[in-house]
């Protein structure tokens, strides 16, 4: 096995780098501004997007409001894939848990208080930073994914070590499921929202909260918290929702 | 004169829905009330079909093109002269099919009724519209249409023997159905059009004549198929497993005569006289027809068993049609168009006699059945007349229809044909008569023919009916429906090769 | 601004992602939520292709407002505005068919609501995949489609997670050739909607780079659809799936990608360019292998559902076989392909499933003489079975005759005799079928769920409609196909396709 | 020496590199026995990917995609729209491995393993 | 010294890692050479200016890392 294996990455590497030589370059060259990529529609994103979205993070202009669309079923995909992971383990039994206490071993232990306290420090951090992320989503870096994730950690390392005691653990595989569906219609009913308003799906400029700003414009920092807001749900939700399914029916007993 | 009307379309609908309710209400009903759907549908069915000979007599024609079928084509139904002969005589028939199996399967205690009874009506759907098909699409559906409702009917009895036979009708008739396909998609998109056309659509010389004479093959081989023509008639005698009146419908009425009918169709309709002769598609049907002739009369003779002696007998007399079609003289079509009817009625009348001797006595083999006309005398009459009919003996209605085949062959300079029909003529009397013979015998080879009187009425009556009808056909070309004036309707439109009467 | 295209999605989109809180809260809503919405969007596709059949005009709808090609947007043609009805028609009824599956084991509440869910993303991936007009959106919907077709494998019988893992190695591959296809696109042009893919390559002279697109996407749609060499994920996925969502995968999952690739290879690269020619024959070569080997390899098994997943690689063999010869016939005939195949192979799934449900039934060996007991189920087994062999008048004889006109048209003889091949091959393993179904020997069967069904003789009125329905549309769409050609294919193949 | 080697890997050596990664991953999963290496491969192929899109964005000169005050010009900044389309797919992609890993617990239930071999053994092919 | 370089370098780190990962027998050891392959990923977004794609990587690794160890749990921990 381990002859075709390497037979295989050998003849993979020399094939690749031998089609390179023989194929001429048809792609772009690495870092040339004027390739037909960088050059037709992103100078229209980053002249336009402070402009037309009020975000100065281009990417969060695009993710978020450009191709909101996208990341619409970007999120339905993590919702899908938390429900799917549910429905493939559900009929697997759960281990049955214990009484939680210190010395159970349900869960990854880290022995050891220094371990325990630097985890418990960490906690509020990542819970605060990620509600920047959060907020900041649209002028700096990060945005609803990331804090989604960021939340979830936070979430992850409560639950893993024992010590901890599961404060944060209110969620179970199926509330968690459900917290993620509820966070996806946040993202839809954002998008539905400018629909009662005569524009299209998704177009913040015409939510219908014209009275809180001085400019339609104005409106779409709104908008793109708001999916923020949802994406960021649903994307804690299912990490959560994962991890409950797998962890339930995982037995730690070395 | 075109007449715009739903007629040829209401009466292939009308079995159709006499299909779908029997199988809806079939299991639930009592047997009277099933029967009575198959009877009513029958008799509406062919006053429908009957009503519009005059008309076309007259020289009109009812089209009915409901909708587009597939793009450029419509779905269409025209009621020419050719398809009167064979939709007269399939709903005709129908009729006394229908009354003599009701008592042929109570005699019997058949299982499946339901499902018989369906499939039946399914059948004479696809024959009235393979009859009133005017476009090769169309003629194609209801084709295809009857294969599969002929299955159940084939396959009736649902043991091994059943299963293989109905396997082996499947697997000759929807490989050349499949080519039949592929050559009407070649015509239509080399000509641009499928309408039937009297004289053919075809002109000699527009194709080279090779690629021709591989699609006449194409097409004529789903004709031939159901037709029995010689090498590919394998499928004919092992369906006869199934009951006689399956037998009588495959052989007389439905199957074979569609098959013929697709012959003539494809021959005279779509290739037309000239390009059929022209690329030797016309030459080569008429000699493997002559061989099938031959062939299968000798192979008669040496069957015991009586409905194989018949299914051979059918082979023969099918080619006879095939040839009638393929010699290209407008005399031999005629004779051809005819010979449809007329086989109709004396191979419906000697199958009806062989199933109503079955179920009677039981007995299947011809040797056993000596002296079978003390028990039996109406239905061994009917046989020996229905005998002679198949031979070609004046005054019956094979005589009317071999007469112009071979008059047509000879005026088309073909001496051999026309020997080869009288030879023909000749065997059929030699596996016929030594049937008849034993019927008549002094000596009874079986006990159970010294006892018990005759079949029953419900399939007695269908048996003297078309018995009489054959001779009437006889005497009378003309009587009743005009069925010979239409068969000569035909074979001129073929000759004069008029365009499409759309 | 009419916002039919975007609420077709929508509405089971809110049903979907809130089923499980609706069922948590009260079980019977969640699964009202789902058919109740997915029947609102197959009523809006109506609505939607009887304007685009009346205005003759596509539909373009913009996400968020953006023109394109700065936004996503929705386009939406006469032939895809009928493969949306299609898809939502199928899983509207297929919807409704899973019912009964799903009440009658109620030992855990959120199974039913997962299920519900996954089976509307399904749904709601199919008609985004055939309403997008943005080559990266399409992606994402096939990741929903291919995620809610793990998820719908896996919960289905006990060799479906593996079936399930193995869709989920090739259908990443499959998606990701399709990433790297759209990334050597936009490489090329610098945009990512499609119209304006089109405009744009017309200007490029680089021919290696259309050349290596092209093939990433016959690889990805290959995959996707399961076409021949690239096939050997689905027959374990169409025979293992949960039985209810079956008809839903078996029957549309693997069309839609196949209108996917027809839409890039004629939307997008233009038919005419040179290297078209290589790869349409390439497309008919693995078309025409793919007929005979699904045609074959289905003789060899006795479970029902194992004949039916390889009679699908050989009929997605047609529909790209109609890619291939690339004129008018022949895409009709794929189109229609598509829409006659996706009515038969769900109808033939639902019968399977029907089975399934009252009998426990998986091979065919045990159907003897079960006609007697489900009447119905039977007799569209048959008339939908008919179809698939391409009998006429049932729908398959009819895009089988567009495909066999547009082969002769483009002097492909050969592929008429594959056609006609592929159609005995089928007529041998269905009639083997009715053989067993009309002449086997009558097995003693006990009811499968007999305390939800007791005494009862076909299966619930739930799952019997949807088979009728089937049936029935199998055999209007080979009549009335003509309706559809000449009203909605006619304009738009010649348009949209072929320029 | 370096100019020419600067000029091979912008022009093909980026990629070449990128594309051998991908092969790598697409190896992996196909020879790789067993499936949760299948799965860590199929992680691997999709980086490869996500960051071919990326060196489509990439600009020489540019800055990250976050609008500095005063500076407006299209040349000063990467291109965003790759970046987006790839948080895009690096979502699916860990949706999918979640879902794999499901999987293949569930696997491990039904078989007692994850090796593709003894899985084939068992008579999966019937 | 030009980014390109830095690139280059951290892909070839890359590749050398995924051949790690396919040779590998331990799955534990493959987990965590996977955590490293998703760091240097998250190296390489950052050096070509992708610093969303990089922190959700970053993100990522942490989470699908977790996911592994955890299915590793409960799945053998040796490979053949």
């Amino acid at each position: 096995m381990d002859k075709v294996k390497i037979t295989g990455v050998i003849v993979i590497i020399a094939g690749v780098i031998l089609a390179g030589f023989i194929l001429g370059d048809f792609l772009p060259t690495v870092g040339d501004a004027t390739s037909s990529a960088n050059s037709y529609l992103s100078p229209y994103y980053i002249e336009h997007a402070l402009h037309d979205t009020e975000a100065p993070n281009l990417v969060t202009a695009v993710l978020a409001d450009y191709r909101g669309f996208d990341t619409l079923f970007e999120t339905c995909v993590m919702f899908l894939a938390g429900v799917t992971a549910l429905m493939v383990l559900l009929s697997k039994r759960k281990i049955v848990k214990g009484q939680r206490n210190p010395s159970d071993t349900n869960g990854i232990s880290f022995s050891g208080t220094v371990l325990d306290t630097a985890f418990r420090v960490l906690i509020p951090v990542i819970l605060i930073y990620a509600f920047y992320v959060l907020a900041h989503g649209e002028i700096s870096l990060g945005g609803g994914f990331q804090a989604g994730a960021l939340l979830a950690i936070a979430y992850m390392i409560d639950r893993l070590i024992p010590s901890f005691q599961n404060r944060l653990g209110f969620f179970t595989e199926e509330t968690a499921a459900m917290t993620a569906g509820v966070g996806v219609f946040i993202y839809i009913f954002t998008g539905i929202l400018p629909m009662f308003n005569g524009g299209n799906f998704l177009e913040y400029g015409k939510l219908p909260f014209e009275f809180a700003v001085e400019a339609a414009v104005m409106l779409h920092p709104v908008g793109i918290f708001l999916i923020e807001l949802g994406v960021t749900v649903c994307v804690m939700a299912t990490i959560i929702n994962i991890l409950e399914v797998v962890l339930e029916r995982t037995k730690f007993d070395d | 004169m075109i007449i715009d009307s739903f007629r040829p379309l209401a009466a292939i609908a009308v079995s159709l829905l006499a299909a779908a309710l029997i199988m809806l209400v079939g299991n639930k009903v009592k047997p009277n009330v099933r029967e009575g759907i198959t009877l009513i549908a029958a008799v509406i069915k062919a006053a429908l079909v009957f009503s519009m000979v005059p008309a076309v007599l007259a020289g009109n024609e009812f089209v009915c093109r409901p909708w587009e079928i597939v793009d450029g084509i419509s779905l269409a139904f025209r009621t020419d002269a050719a398809g009167m002969v064979f939709a007269c005589i399939a709903s005709g028939l129908w009729i006394v099919t229908s009354i003599y199996s009701i008592g042929y399967m109570r005699g019997h205690h058949e299982k499946n009724q339901t499902g018989y009874f369906a499939a039946f009506a399914v059948c004479l759907s696809s024959a009235i519209g393979i009859a009133f098909a005017a476009n090769l699409i169309t003629f194609f559906i209801f084709y295809e249409m009857l294969t599969i409702a002929t299955y159940p009917l084939v396959a009736h009895y649902r043991n091994d023997a059943a299963k293989a036979s109905g396997r082996k009708y499947l697997a000759y008739t929807l490989i050349s159905g499949q080519i039949f396909f592929a050559a009407i998609v070649a015509i239509y998109v080399i000509y641009g059009t499928l309408e039937f056309t009297p004289g053919g659509f075809i002109g000699a010389g527009s194709l080279p004549a090779g690629i021709m004479l591989v699609l006449f093959i194409m097409m004529i081989g789903g004709g031939a198929v159901k037709a029995g023509v010689m090498p590919l008639h394998g499928w004919l005698p092992s369906a006869m497993v199934a009951p006689t009146p399956v037998s009588a419908l495959l052989h007389a009425v439905a199957v074979v005569k569609a098959g013929a009918f697709c012959v003539l169709r494809v021959v005279c309709y779509v290739f037309g006289p000239e390009a059929a002769g022209w690329c030797g598609g016309g030459k080569l049907l008429s000699w493997l027809a002559v061989c099938t002739i031959i062939l299968s009369s000798c192979i008669a003779m040496r069957k015991d068993n009586l409905k194989a002696r018949l299914a051979f007998s059918t082979i023969g007399q099918l080619s006879y049609i095939v040839l009638g079609i393929s010699v290209l003289a407008p005399y031999s079509i005629l004779g051809a168009a005819f010979h449809i009817v007329a086989h109709a009625f004396l191979k419906i009348t000697l199958f009806m006699c062989a199933g109503a001797i079955f179920v009677t006595t039981h007995l299947s083999e011809i040797s056993t059945m000596g002296g079978l006309a003390k028990r039996m005398p109406v239905t061994a009459t009917c046989f020996t007349v229905a005998s002679l009919g198949i031979a070609g003996l004046p005054l019956l209605a094979g005589f009317v229809s071999k007469m112009n085949i071979i008059r047509g062959a000879f005026l088309a300079g073909q001496p051999l044909f026309v020997a080869t029909l009288v030879a023909a003529a000749l065997l059929a009397l030699s596996y016929l008569i030594p049937v008849v013979r034993i019927f008549f015998g002094k000596e009874v080879s079986s006990p159970v023919l010294n006892e018990g009187g005759e079949a029953s009425k419900a399939m007695l009556i269908p048996i003297i009916i078309t018995a009489v009808v054959s001779f009437i056909l006889g005497v009378m070309p003309n009587a009743a429906l005009h069925l010979y004036d239409f068969a000569a309707m035909a074979a001129e439109a073929i000759a004069q090769g008029g365009g499409p009467i759309a | 601004m009419n916002h039919i295209p975007v609420l077709i999605i929508l509405f089971p989109l809110c049903g979907a992602v809130l089923c499980p809180l609706i069922s948590f809260l009260n079980p019977a809503w969640g699964k009202r939520a789902v058919v109740g919405t997915l029947f609102a969007s197959f009523a809006l596709s109506v609505i939607q292709l009887a304007g685009i059949v009346q205005t003759g005009e596509p539909v373009h709808y913009w996400m968020g407002g953006w023109a394109p090609p700065y936004g996503i947007e929705f386009v939406i043609d006469g032939v895809n505005g009928i493969i949306i009805v299609l898809v939502a028609f199928i899983g509207a009824f297929t919807s409704l068919f899973s019912s009964p599956f799903e009440e009658a084991n109620p030992n855990h509440r959120f199974k039913s609501a997962g299920y519900y869910s996954i089976l509307c993303f399904l749904v709601i991936g199919l008609l985004g995949l055939s309403s997008t007009g943005d080559a990266f959106n399409l992606y994402v919907f096939m990741e929903i489609v291919a995620l809610s077709g793990y998820g719908l494998i896996a919960i289905g019988e006990e060799k479906g997670p593996i079936a399930a893992f193995r869709y989920l190695l090739t259908g990443t591959i499959g998606a990701c050739m399709y990433l790297m296809g759209v990334g050597f696109l936009y490489s090329a042009t610098g945009t990512l909607n499609m119209a304006d893919l089109a405009i744009k390559l017309k200007e490029i002279d680089n021919t290696h780079i259309i050349i290596l697109a092209m093939a990433c996407m016959i690889v990805g749609f290959g995959i996707k659809m399961a076409l021949f060499p690239l096939h050997g994920w689905q027959p374990p996925a169409h025979s293992y799936a949960h039985p209810a969502a079956d008809p839903m995968i078996a029957g549309v999952m693997i069309k839609i990608p196949a209108y996917g690739m027809m839409r890039f290879f004629f939307c997008i690269f233009e038919e005419t360019h040179p290297a078209a020619e290589v790869v349409f024959n390439i497309i008919g070569v693995m078309a025409v292998c793919g007929i005979l080997f699904g045609s074959l390899k289905a003789l060899r098994y006795d479970k029902y559902n194992k004949i039916l997943a390889y009679s699908s690689i050989g009929q997605v063999g047609y529909i790209a076989l109609g890619i291939s010869l690339g004129n008018f016939y022949g895409l009709v005939g794929a189109v229609l392909h598509i829409l006659s195949h996706a009515f038969m192979k769900t109808g033939l799934f639902y019968t399977s499933a029907a089975l399934k449900y009252k009998f426990g039934i998986h091979y065919t060996d045990e159907l003897g003489q079960i006609y007697r007991k489900m009447p119905v189920t039977g007799t569209a087994m048959v008339a939908l079975s008919l179809s698939m062999i391409g009998l006429p008048p049932f729908a398959g004889f009819f895009s089988k005759w567009y495909l066999a006109l547009g082969a002769i048209q483009n002097g492909q003889y050969f592929y008429v005799a594959v056609l006609i091949v592929s159609s005995l091959l089928s007529a041998i393993y269905f009639f083997r079928i009715f053989e067993r179904l009309f002449m086997g020997e009558e097995k003693q069967l006990e009811d499968h769920y007999p305390a939800a069904e007791h005494g009862r003789k076909e299966v619930p009125l739930r799952m019997i409609i949807p088979v009728v329905i089937a049936a029935v549309m199998v055999v209007l769409l080979g009549l009335g196909n003509t309706f559809i050609v000449n009203n909605v294919l006619e304009i738009t193949v010649m348009e949209v396709f072929l320029g | 020496m370096i100019d020419i080697l600067q000029g091979f890997l912008a022009e093909k050596g980026i990629y070449m590199l990128t594309f051998i990664l991908m092969g790598l991953g697409i190896f992996g999963m196909i020879c790789c026995g067993n499936y949760m290496k299948k799965v860590v491969c199929m992680n691997i192929m999709q980086v490869a990917i996500i960051f071919f899109f990326l060196t489509l964005g990439q600009k020489d000169g540019g800055t990250l995609p976050v609008l500095v005050k005063d500076i407006f010009e299209a040349e000063a900044y990467i291109n965003p729209l790759p970046h987006a389309l790839m948080l895009t797919a690096i979502v699916v992609s860990l949706g999918t491995t979640g879902v794999a890993l499901a999987l293949l617990m569930k696997i491990k239930e039904i078989y007692g393993t994850i090796e593709e071999e003894e899985i084939t053994g068992k008579g999966w092919k019937k | 010294m030009p980014v390109i370089f830095l690139e280059a370098l951290f892909l070839i780190l890359l590749i050398a890692i995924a051949v790690t990962i396919i040779f590998h027998k331990d799955l534990l050891a493959v987990t965590i050479i996977y955590c490293a392959f998703s760091f240097g990923a998250m190296m390489l977004y950052i050096i070509v200016g992708a610093a969303d794609v990089a922190f959700t990587e970053a993100v990522i690794g942490v989470v699908s890392t977790v996911y592994f160890i955890i299915a590793i749990k409960s799945i053998s921990r040796r490979c053949k």
